[in-house]
């Protein structure tokens, strides 16, 4: 089928262009472009673009904790963290420290997403906003814990699948911490026959270590 | 001889320009004699760091005689980012997205290579799925890797981007693909110690598979378009020669290798991985020449594609990454260990020294771009300053990995 | 009348562009002067109603000859203007004199040419097909003479560019590979490759 | 029929019965001079916007479509752009010769288009020897693009322009080699009787040059030629953008650019012009029925073809090498244009001999057999290769 006569490749070449011209109209495999700000691709569920943080309800359920592993962590040390003074109670009933201050820089930021997957407390999570430009390169750029902080229902929207895993885990946490806590309760009942106060203290913070864990493992695996 | 050597010292080119101008330094020309006694001109023209075709922020300091080459110096270094000493401050896990932006195209073998030489060091061993996954994204990335730079190559050549388009085209689909297994298209942060970081999407194999199948059709088109085209032959046939011996002499490695007749990829000769399981082979070129590169790269993605294809339909189920392999807070005990790869472009290497702390004392990157440019100038010699661009084309580099 | 305006006009121009390029210090600039006054002759040309010369004139004297001689100009890198150059050649009595025997052996036998005293047909007009059939018959031995003499200077000319390039050499005693010692005593087989 | 056929001269006439008799050759040449201008000036404006769209679509993407409906009014846009962008002269440059470059280079482009017939009686002077006139105004092109290589004092720019004359020379050979079958055949060197000479009609088809051997090959290296002579992809070695940046236009910016831009794409139009005038039967329509359409329609008709054909190799082929092109130009395409000419030559004295077909054949082949064993020749020493494998 092929001919070879002088000057046949480039006469195949015309062919395959011209194939390509025409099939631009009606072929859509031949006109790829998507014609950016009018039509915008469906991302697929693993998008990430810059991290944000996941609160309960409202931004005082914020469920960072200040630990600073995402800080430490970080290739392009673009994370700054302040704890704050105060403790507050999380959803586990554990008092915990909250950031005062949590920025970080998208300018540095590289989208790695390490900082999410080295999270023990489910609570930085990478964000799907991708039109991120502003006119100044500077303070813009800092995002501070008010943009940072989103709903989970947001993280819902944008990641299900994680953020449904994500969920039933703290569940589970929540659950046991519960039972934990009854058992505490009926134990404190006991001890108030036999006072020892010191268990119960243990017993807390064993089940806060527990869950810590198993959210470790959870991000590796994921 | 008392007026040739006062040109010399002027050392302008032509007219237009008075002596005593300040500029007058900025034209570089000497002048000599060739054999039959003529005088003539040597011109030094500066080609890059921003020049359409030096892929980047590269420069070549020709010299040349009309336009043909007889000296040729290749500059870099300027996009140098420092990463062999950022690692020294990173954290074992935190390197792998640094190895992402070395060679920017091909992200997933890097980290192969990276994550290869940790696993070495420390003795962890990626699981069998995992294991399966890596070789089909390596080989993903070697595909668009190879359409990306023969594209480019015709580029070079003047083609006016329409090779170029149809290679991208192609390479969207896998990027898509990238995109959804692990959230970034060409910034893929993908590997892990012990195995990757997150599993196949549902659904991910069967359009894995659709590319896969439909990539043969794009080859097929590919080479109609042009392989056969006769400016293509005459423009590459017999340009930028390199010969076996000095291609091995010079460590240069890859395609470009082979195109050189040498019988070497890594993928057979250290079996890293599981590449021992897949039936393929590897093409060899007799000439060494541009137009051998180009076919070996166009031969390359079909045997990628058995590869693929095998790897596809073999993967079992099971874990992604092996659970006693520590990624956070990684201390391997002290060594030293280099392990390689065959990347797209050629043997990636990684050396990496421990000394039983959270960061490496010493990484160094053995990157096939720049061993494979330092012939450069061998392959440039009585070529002309065409030739020396679709030379530099054939080589295959970025500028990201040369630099580092 | 309007005739008479352009007339001078060309004249004018011509003569400048001539002058320019035999005054002007840069040869390239005298080259493109040149090429102003054979344009300048061109339209003087088509003042006179001959149009095939006028075009002959600008396609081959516009657009080859100062081409040419723009080539020469920068192949033979006389471009540099010396600054303690003097502006006259020391030569310039010699030259006077040759201007002068030439303009002389030009202008005697126009003044003695009996065409000075012939009146001007009414339509001084030559088609082109009367000059393509003269030279076709009437003038067919000068123009094949032209032809044999333009062919082997073309020849010569070829002759002479080719034996500048001096062959090449053949890629095994390339210079360069002897910058890798190893290269001919280590034969590249499989097992040397893979010893890391 | 005749009235839309005839409708431009007509408004030429009647506009021109309001001027004075003395100024009406003035005011004739200033209608055409303004007509032309506005023609081709909006043919250019058109021509770049559906050359990038074309591309584009030929490299599976829509092109330019933001500026006004589906893009069309980028060529304003790309207007402002260029006019209102920094005109920045280096330090070094011959600043007289940098000036006048673009001027040299477009001014004498639009002469040519004087003797262009773009329809019935639609020639803006009648000249005996209209082609050389073209030709002639043509070869002032060659040292505008020295001028400004030259005079911009760069390394790129000088190579550029060298490769530019050089190119330009050597193409302008068999560019004007490939004209003589048709100017032999039709006796004539102007372009009017030229077009006259092929309005007729055999079997309802109309008696093109590019329906004979002779003419098709004229026509075919005749388009070769002005590919080069027009510096368009993949001749444009003298702006060589991936190997010497822009080539002579390195230093140009804004309106200068603008000019030379502008310049080229005309030089293109006036070949093109010439390839319909010379070979597609200039306005002649290509059926005998189809009369009823304007002359001037089926020239625009025809020039809008063989344009679509320069962007489509455009995006079609890899430019060549200097020395390959030259090579191309002394070794392949001059001797083609030779043989034309002898076969131009036979097919005229063997039409009394021989039935048309046969004639056509013998012609046809003659040519052809040059031409494969003449590339044969030439590519010798490429020999089909294989690739070995290692398991």
């Amino acid at each position: 089928m092929k001919f070879n006569f002088q000057g046949a490749g480039i006469v195949r070449g015309f062919v395959e262009t011209a194939r390509n011209f025409l099939g631009s109209y009606y072929d859509p495999e031949r006109l790829t472009t998507v014609e950016y700000p009018e039509r915008k691709l469906a991302l697929p569920e693993n998008v990430r673009t810059v991290p944000f943080l996941v609160y309960d309800h409202d931004m005082s359920g914020l469920r960072c904790t200040a630990c600073k592993i995402c800080e430490q962590e970080c290739p392009a040390a673009c994370i700054k963290i302040i704890k704050d003074t105060v403790k507050k109670s999380d959803y586990l009933g554990k008092s915990q420290f909250q950031p005062q201050v949590f920025d970080i820089d998208i300018a540095v930021c590289m989208s790695c997403g390490i900082c999410a997957e080295v999270c023990p407390f489910d609570s930085i999570k990478m964000d799907q906003v991708y039109e991120l430009a502003t006119q100044d390169r500077f303070a813009p750029l800092i995002l501070h814990k008010e943009q940072l902080g989103k709903s989970n229902a947001y993280f819902h929207a944008i990641h299900p699948t994680d953020a449904v895993e994500t969920d039933s885990l703290r569940d589970e946490a929540k659950r046991k911490a519960e039972t934990k806590a009854a058992a505490d309760a009926a134990a404190k009942a006991a001890a108030a026959v036999k006072p020892k106060p010191e268990i119960s203290t243990t017993a807390n913070s064993q089940s806060v270590g527990t869950s810590a864990t198993a959210n470790v493992e959870k991000a590796v695996a994921t | 001889m008392s007026t040739l050597r006062k040109e010399i010292s002027n050392g302008s080119f032509c007219g237009g320009i008075d002596v005593d101008s300040p500029l007058r330094h900025f034209s570089g020309a000497t002048r000599t004699t060739n054999t039959n006694g003529f005088a003539h001109d040597l011109l030094e023209i500066s080609m890059g760091p921003h020049h359409p075709s030096t892929h980047g922020v590269f420069r070549m300091d020709v010299i040349v005689d009309g336009e043909e080459i007889v000296q040729l110096k290749p500059v870099f270094g300027y996009l140098h980012r420092n990463h062999e000493k950022l690692a020294e401050k990173n954290s074992y896990l935190g390197i792998i997205p640094y190895t992402d932006r070395l060679d920017y195209i091909c992200s997933m073998t890097n980290n192969w290579a990276y994550v290869l030489a940790v696993e070495k060091l420390s003795g962890f061993q990626a699981t069998e799925r995992a294991e399966y996954i890596r070789v089909i994204v390596s080989e993903l990335t070697r595909l668009f890797n190879h359409a990306c730079l023969v594209g480019f190559l015709l580029q070079d050549m003047g083609a006016l981007g329409t090779p170029l388009m149809y290679a991208f085209r192609e390479r969207e689909k896998i990027l898509d693909l990238f995109e959804s297994l692990t959230g970034s298209r060409m910034m893929c942060n993908y590997m892990r110690f012990g195995g990757v970081r997150c599993d196949l999407p549902e659904g991910w194999l069967d359009e894995a598979k659709k590319v896969v199948s439909d990539y043969p059709g794009f080859i097929d088109q590919f080479e109609a378009l042009i392989t056969g085209n006769e400016i293509l032959l005459a423009r590459s046939q017999g340009v930028g020669v390199l010969s076996r011996e000095l291609a091995i002499s010079a460590g240069v490695t890859g395609p470009m290798l082979r195109a050189s007749g040498v019988n070497y990829d890594i993928r057979k000769t250290d079996k890293y991985g599981i590449y021992s399981r897949f039936n393929f082979r590897v093409p060899l070129g007799d000439h060494g020449d541009v137009f051998d590169r180009y076919m070996i790269r166009v031969l390359e993605m079909r045997e990628s594609l058995k590869i693929l294809e095998q790897a596809l339909n073999q993967i079992p189920a099971g874990p992604i990454i092996d659970p006693k392999a520590k990624n956070r807070g990684l201390r391997p005990k002290a060594g030293e260990v280099y392990s390689r790869i065959e990347s797209p472009k050629g043997e990636l290497g990684f050396h990496i020294i421990s000394d039983g702390s959270a960061s490496p004392y010493r990484l160094h990157i053995r990157p096939p771009s720049l061993i494979n440019l330092t012939i450069l100038e061998d392959m440039c010699l009585g070529q002309t300053i065409a030739d020396a661009v679709i030379i530099l084309g054939s080589v295959d580099i970025v500028l990201g990995e040369v630099d580092r | 009348m309007p005739n008479k305006i352009t007339f001078c006009l060309t004249v004018v121009f011509t003569l400048s562009a001539a002058v320019a390029a035999i005054r002007l210090r840069n040869p390239v600039h005298c080259a493109l002067s040149a090429a102003l006054a054979f344009a300048g002759l061109a339209v003087a040309f088509l003042g006179l109603d001959a149009e095939f010369i006028a075009f002959a004139q600008i396609l081959v004297y516009v657009g080859a000859i100062s081409i040419l001689s723009i080539f020469a100009v920068l192949l033979t890198r006389g471009t540099e203007v010396e600054p303690t150059a003097a502006v006259f050649s020391r030569s310039w009595i010699t030259g006077i004199a040759i201007t002068l025997g030439t303009a002389a052996a030009i202008l005697v036998p126009i003044f003695s040419s009996s065409i000075l005293y012939k009146i001007a047909p009414a339509v001084a007009s030559a088609p082109v097909q009367m000059i393509g059939t003269e030279l076709m018959t009437h003038y067919l031995l000068p123009m094949e003479v032209m032809g044999l003499l333009l062919t082997s200077a073309l020849i010569g000319a070829v002759v002479i560019a080719m034996s500048d390039r001096p062959e090449k050499k053949d890629d095994s005693s390339h210079p360069s590979v002897t910058r890798y010692p190893s290269a001919e005593s280590k034969p590249a087989t499989k097992r040397d490759l893979t010893t890391v | 029929m005749n009235s839309l056929d005839q409708i431009f001269v007509t408004l030429k006439q009647w506009l021109l019965s309001y001027v004075p008799t003395d100024f009406q050759p003035v005011g004739s040449a200033l209608l055409s001079i303004v007509a032309i201008i506005a023609v081709f000036g909006t043919a250019f404006a058109l021509t770049t916007i559906l050359e990038r769209k074309g591309l584009g679509r030929i490299q599976n993407r829509p092109g330019p479509n933001r500026v006004g409906p589906c893009g069309f009014l980028q060529p304003m846009a790309d207007a402002v752009k260029m006019l209102t962008k920094e005109d920045i002269v280096p330090y070094a440059a011959d600043k007289v010769l940098h000036y006048l470059a673009p001027i040299v280079l477009t001014v004498p482009i639009w002469l040519a288009f004087a003797v262009l017939p773009f329809g019935r009686n639609m020639s803006a002077i009648e000249l005996d020897a209209s082609i050389v006139f073209f030709f002639a105004v043509g070869s002032a092109s060659e040292l505008a693009v020295f001028m400004a290589g030259w005079s911009s004092h760069n390394k790129y720019s000088l190579i550029g322009a060298m490769r530019g004359i050089a190119q330009m020379i050597s193409y302008e050979v068999p560019l004007v080699l490939s004209t003589v079958p048709v100017l032999m055949l039709s006796g004539t060197l102007n372009l009017n009787e030229i077009v006259n000479a092929q309005s007729g009609f055999s079997f309802g088809v109309g008696q093109w040059n590019v329906f004979t051997p002779w003419g098709a090959a004229g026509f075919l290296l005749f388009m070769i030629a002005a590919t080069a002579e027009s510096n368009r992809a993949p001749f444009d070695l003298p702006e060589g953008e991936s190997e010497i940046i822009a080539g002579f236009l390195t230093e140009y910016s804004g309106f200068k650019y603008a000019l030379f831009f502008l310049g080229e794409y005309l030089g293109l139009f006036a070949v093109t012009g010439l390839a319909v005038t010379l070979f597609l039967g200039g306005w002649n329509a290509p059926l005998a029925f189809l009369n009823v359409v304007p002359s001037w329609l089926w020239f625009f008709a025809k020039f809008g073809a063989l344009i679509a054909v320069f962007i489509w190799a455009r995006g079609t082929v890899p430019r060549l090498r200097f020395d390959q092109l030259l090579n191309f130009a002394w070794k392949f395409i001059v001797p083609l244009t030779l043989v034309n000419i002898a076969v131009a030559g036979i097919w005229y004295f063997s039409s009394d001999h021989l039935a048309y077909a046969v004639r056509w054949l013998i012609c046809a082949g003659i040519f052809l057999g040059f031409y494969e064993l003449l590339g044969r020749f030439l590519s010798l020493k490429r020999a089909p290769r294989t690739y070995r494998y290692a398991e």
